[in-house]
């Protein structure tokens, strides 16, 4: 019941036609993953109800939104939207624009006000017209309305775009605590990988319109890896089991390792998502133990592969599989061949979320 | 020269007459215009085209044509009449509906533009944070096209005072009930009383050009902005 | 409710001095309203509430008597109008400037005002009609045609009499009185609009117009009454 | 009911003035329009209430002090015979003359209000892009107010083909130079010539919602677009 | 004369003042990194012309653009500007809004127009108008319109924001080397210190509308690092100084230390700024060869410092000063001390452009 099924078939131009039918959780940050003119912005139009497409279906949460001739209109959907462009009404100054959502909320708790508009910064801001905004402010703004209307659904298409990296950081922990405080499940148009493997527990990547593949992130991982020429990672889940105050670390077992990373407010118990990338494991064929790097894992090579400039190796390990990238010179320095035993090297550093 | 009771009348009439007339197009064109502005039925373009056709017919001929339809024999006249309202022509209300007829598009023209420049962000926008359309007409789309609220009650009153052709057809100069400032100052001039046609020109002119210049200071905001939205 | 006079433009200044005294004399409150003929005509025939309508001609007072619409009988003829050349600037010479050079000739359009069909009466008997046809300015009405000339964008004009009339004498020297043999007596007709007749007010008005009174303000406007010598 | 020679002469001469009348007032508006959608001067309020001012006075009354202005006395008149031009009351140049006076706010308003909405952004853009104050003009500010100088062309148009109480005026009637089809229709109202009056007027109805529905067709482009921009 | 200086003072509302007072290179790309709302937008549309300011002066490369009364119109300004938010002319299509800017190019040999459309990956699109493109197409479009005037100094403001991570791959580089091979000065605004440090030689930090540091980025790359609390770093300048396609791999030369690196088209003899994340260095203690890190430098600990939760080793060695951050474990367990001589590891991968 709990799930956004999606069905539709749609001819936007003539050469660009977005066709999907798939099941997304209506639980948790869906990310959605796709170049530039991939149909992101087209599909969260369609679930807004923003895109007519007929012969389409839509069901949220077991609601149908979409069905046959049946179509709930926009204003009766339960969403909030963070729109790709500048979005604010020109007429109202910040707090009209914050106002307007206010009063127009979804009945039950919301998140509350004062803590949004402290959040994204923008106390200083409510009297301004949009007009005298900043890039970033307007986004924030733009933000905070979608968030004052209490949705039980929240389409974000790249709304990250235009803020500073300090803001960033403030709020991707925000946003994913919103979902599982709140439970509101979100859709997350994003062109970062960072962002992405950060924030979504699910990701579905479009390639022209479509589906290229779809999945838990663990899952998607290595494809995503893959997605990111500069940037391949694997993806390991844990649970955090020790917190040690006196170093700021916390211990995490992921399988059957232990693995040290940096305390950034961890609980006791807490599921965590590590995302490692290939060029932060290092490989060794002794365990040193008089260097800084905290997390060394038996591993045993399964596969070296050749990729462009470098060397992606596939490990298996006690912590889970694990993809190290290193220079060709390294590898044949090493000697590096399938069924080898040796050290898998991480910087506690390199796991900080 | 002073302004005889007459020329009191008809100036206190001239100003009930286009307040009256101003705010019926307004309720009548607002409607019309966001209908036109959104649909995209292929009608849009016939109805379009019927609403600007006033303009074309030389306003004594709309009187008269109005006159004959509003009179007993004709279809507007048997059916105020039907209702039990009597005949229009010759009254005030004649002469509202008359007036309404024949500066609607001066109305509908400006709303229709303003609506269609709010382009669909907006709404979009308003229809995610839950404004029903009737909601989102109120806040958005009214608020957004007040410049062309303004621009159309500006011309929509000031034809109205200014109008005389159709007025002067199916009104019959009554005094007091159908005699305007545009008439009367006709009548003067017919009469060959000069002066007091200049007088109550300048009069009308000077009215006219505070109101002017007030109601542009009302919509002066709206210049000055930056680029972005 | 006052009564209700529907006037030609031709008798606009007569009629308001004639209202005036009447309204003082009787009590009685006139309410007067000038135009052309054919628009009154269009006007009455649609129901504008008229008692009575003085006419430039009697053809439209016909009209109405034969719609029915005007109380049987009560044509009457209530003055007979006259034709001026009217030149400001120059002397008419008795007409024989309308052999000169002039740019523009003004004139009432024939089709709708008796002044303009009088006016081409004159012309034609004088031989002038093809000769002047393309400098002719055709007003709408009388008054609009004494403006042509007043603004002095017309040299020379056929306009009423009564309009160059003021206080009995003539305003301008520079007018040539059409001699009656050039053109029909223009009758102005007056008739009663049903009903009206029945009304105090429209009686006592009537009367009031056969008045010596009244007819010195016809006459000292420059028309003729029914009966008297043209 | 067929058309009479004249009659064909007054429809030919409406169409002439009305396509003059048209062109002069987009000549004349546009830079109006132009310059009250950019200035900032406190002059702007007082030229813009100008502009309107012709809506206010009824248009025999406007014909009446044309007359009198272009008349061998008036201001005008005295300037047009200074420049060798002659006098222009009953003359085609003087109906132009009056008409354009008389519809410059219709052509003014949507002009002004449509570069209004251009906002300064895509002006910006232009300038990084080296284009002059002039080429952006003419590249970006006209294109981008289309709407605006069709509906600006149709109530001028329209206006002037409708137009009755100036021309009345100013005009004299002469056939085949001043006697335009508004006047030649009131003419056979006045006459009690109603079926000429009735066909002529149904011409003029059918012939203006063709070319109405053709100008909807023109514009209709500006619709059906997404919101942003 | 080849510099550009500026001098300010703009209220542009009653909280925001925008003072500067600064002479920033007429050459290479100059970052302008601020938080939102700092002022970065108004400065740039200051020098475009677009923002009026009385009584400021503008010097570009000797010519004067503004001084006293006297001011250069937009228009005459030879500049290329990418706007922030979308900016396309809406009545052309987009090959009209490139012909735009062709027509009115500045004279001079510009970049070939099939290389700009390629590179950003437009010619599909030339027939659309700017309504049907989606955020990405739309921002790709103004920039190639940017470049395709010819201009003498780019204005760029957050260009990249919408631009996938392929893209932005493709797209930086090329950047790069436009600045170098065309000699065009780019002022470059953007909250990404990835970006920054990638392409600036040269920063404007805007904090508030003052000028809050400006320098070159080798200068200003502790102050930086220290601006991104998540991702401090360090700068080598280095050179190439040989070519090993084998492994494609380069050796570079940061002052009298060889380094490997990847080769991603360098060249012997180009010099190069090397970014190195201070979590992407390990220390050790001894030498180890059995490692697939290839780049180990003697280094001697000049500072140790905790900053929150961990701590940042600033270490002095051959190859210039350079930065790590480790977990206070691993600080406590080499026994860290000023003054103590170990081994810095690097993975050339870390080295990656
Ligand atoms: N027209 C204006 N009127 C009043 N204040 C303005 C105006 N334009 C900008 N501001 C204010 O000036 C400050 C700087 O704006 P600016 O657009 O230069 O910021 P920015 O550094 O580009 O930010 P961002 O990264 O969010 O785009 C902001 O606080 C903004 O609110
Ligand atoms: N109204 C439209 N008419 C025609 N084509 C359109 C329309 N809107 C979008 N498109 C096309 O559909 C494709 C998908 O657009 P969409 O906006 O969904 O892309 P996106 O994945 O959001 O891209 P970006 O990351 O650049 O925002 C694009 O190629 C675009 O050109
Ligand atoms: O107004 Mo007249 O007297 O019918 O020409
Ligand atoms: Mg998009
Ligand atoms: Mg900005």
């Amino acid at each position: 019941m709990d799930k956004i099924e999606i069905s539709l078939d749609l001819q936007l131009s003539k050469q660009f036609n977005l066709a999907l039918d798939c099941v997304l959780p209506g639980k948790g940050i869906t990310g959605i993953f796709g170049h530039s003119g991939s149909g992101k912005t087209s599909l969260l139009r369609f679930i807004a109800g923003l895109q007519p497409c007929a012969g389409a279906s839509l069901t949220v949460a077991g609601q149908i939104w979409q069905q046959g001739k049946q179509k709930l209109a926009v204003h009766q959907r339960p969403l909030g939207y963070v729109f790709q462009e500048a979005s604010l009404f020109a007429h109202l100054t910040v707090q009209g624009n914050l106002d307007y959502a206010r009063k127009r909320a979804w009945p039950g708790t919301g998140i509350p006000y004062p803590q949004i508009v402290e959040l994204l910064g923008i106390d200083g801001l409510l009297r301004q017209l949009p007009d005298a905004l900043s890039g970033g402010e307007r986004q924030r703004v733009a933000i905070a309305r979608a968030l004052l209307v209490n949705p039980s659904l929240l389409l974000m298409d790249e709304p990250l775009a235009s803020l500073d990296e300090k803001r960033k950081q403030e709020f991707l922990p925000y946003l994913h605590n919103l979902h599982q405080e709140l439970a509101i499940p979100v859709l997350y148009v994003t062109h970062s990988l960072a962002e992405l493997t950060r924030l979504a527990d699910y990701v579905l990547m479009l390639e022209q319109g479509k589906l290229k593949a779809q999945g838990s992130i663990a899952e998607l991982s290595r494809q995503l890896g893959l997605a990111d020429p500069d940037a391949p990672f694997c993806v390991l889940d844990a649970v955090v089991t020790a917190s040690h105050p006196q170093w700021h670390l916390v211990s995490a077992q992921s399988q059957s390792a232990s693995l040290w990373l940096p305390d950034s407010g961890l609980k006791v118990g807490e599921p965590l998502r590590l995302h490692i990338l290939a060029r932060d494991i290092s490989l060794s064929l002794g365990n040193h133990n008089d260097s800084s790097i905290l997390n060394r894992l038996p591993a045993r090579v399964e596969s070296v592969n050749t990729v462009q400039d470098a060397v992606m190796v596939e490990l298996s390990s006690n912590a889970g599989a694990l993809l190290a990238k290193i220079s060709l010179r390294s590898a044949e320095h090493l000697h590096l061949q399938v069924g080898q035993s040796l050290f898998a090297q991480i910087k506690s550093m390199a796991l900080s979320r | 020269m002073p302004l005889s009771n007459d020329d009191l009348a008809a100036i206190w009439l001239t100003l009930k007459l286009a307040s009256t007339v101003t705010v019926i197009l307004l309720l009548i064109g607002t409607p019309i215009a966001w209908w036109l502005s959104q649909t995209t039925s292929w009608f849009k373009r016939p109805v379009a085209a019927l609403v600007a056709l006033p303009l074309v017919l030389p306003p004594t001929v709309i009187g008269f044509y109005l006159l004959v339809a509003m009179g007993p024999q004709g279809p507007i006249g048997q059916f105020t009449q039907w209702l039990g309202l009597g005949l229009l022509p010759f009254t005030f209300w004649g002469l509202v509906v008359g007036s309404v007829f024949y500066s609607l598009p001066f109305v509908v023209q400006p709303l229709y533009n303003a609506m269609t420049a709010i382009g669909l962000r907006p709404l979009e926008v308003a229809a995610t944070l839950r404004a029903s359309p009737w909601d989102r007409f109120i806040t958005v789309v009214l608020p957004l096209s007040r410049p062309g609220f303004i621009t159309a009650a500006v011309l929509g009153f000031a034809h109205t005072v200014g109008e005389f052709g159709v007025v002067l057809m199916i009104g019959g100069n009554i005094p007091a009930e159908t005699r305007l400032v545009s008439v009367q100052i006709y009548d003067h001039v017919e009469a060959l009383q000069y002066s007091q046609a200049h007088s109550l020109s300048a009069l009308m002119l000077v009215f006219s050009f505070i109101v002017l210049l007030l109601v542009q200071g009302v919509s002066r905001q709206n210049t000055q902005r930056k680029g972005h939205g | 409710e006052p009564l209700k006079v529907a006037v030609a433009s031709n008798f606009a200044a007569p009629m308001l001095a004639i209202a005036d005294e009447f309204e003082k004399q009787s009590g009685y409150p006139v309410s007067l309203a000038f135009g052309a003929s054919g628009k009154f005509v269009a006007q009455i025939t649609h129901g504008a509430p008229f008692h009575l309508f003085f006419s430039a001609d009697q053809s439209k007072p016909q009209a109405l008597l034969d719609a029915g619409i005007a109380q049987a009988g009560s044509q009457q003829t209530y003055a007979i109008g006259k034709l001026v050349l009217w030149s400001p600037g120059q002397d008419p010479q008795q007409g024989n400037i309308l052999n000169g050079p002039y740019r523009k000739l003004a004139l009432a359009n024939p089709r709708l005002a008796p002044y303009g069909s009088a006016a081409v009466s004159v012309l034609t008997q004088l031989n002038l009609l093809q000769s002047s046809k393309a400098r002719w300015v055709q007003g709408e009405n009388i008054a609009q045609t004494y403006q042509f000339v007043q603004s002095g964008n017309a040299e020379l004009g056929f306009v009423a009499l009564s309009q160059l009339m003021h206080n009995g004498a003539l305003d301008t020297q520079h007018t040539w009185l059409v001699p009656s043999h050039l053109y029909p007596p223009i009758y102005q007709d007056r008739v009663v609009i049903r009903n009206a007749h029945e009304r105090a007010d429209t009686q006592a008005f009537l009367t009031f117009l056969q008045s010596p009174y009244a007819a010195q303000i016809i006459r000292s406007f420059g028309y003729v009454l029914p009966g008297q010598d043209q």
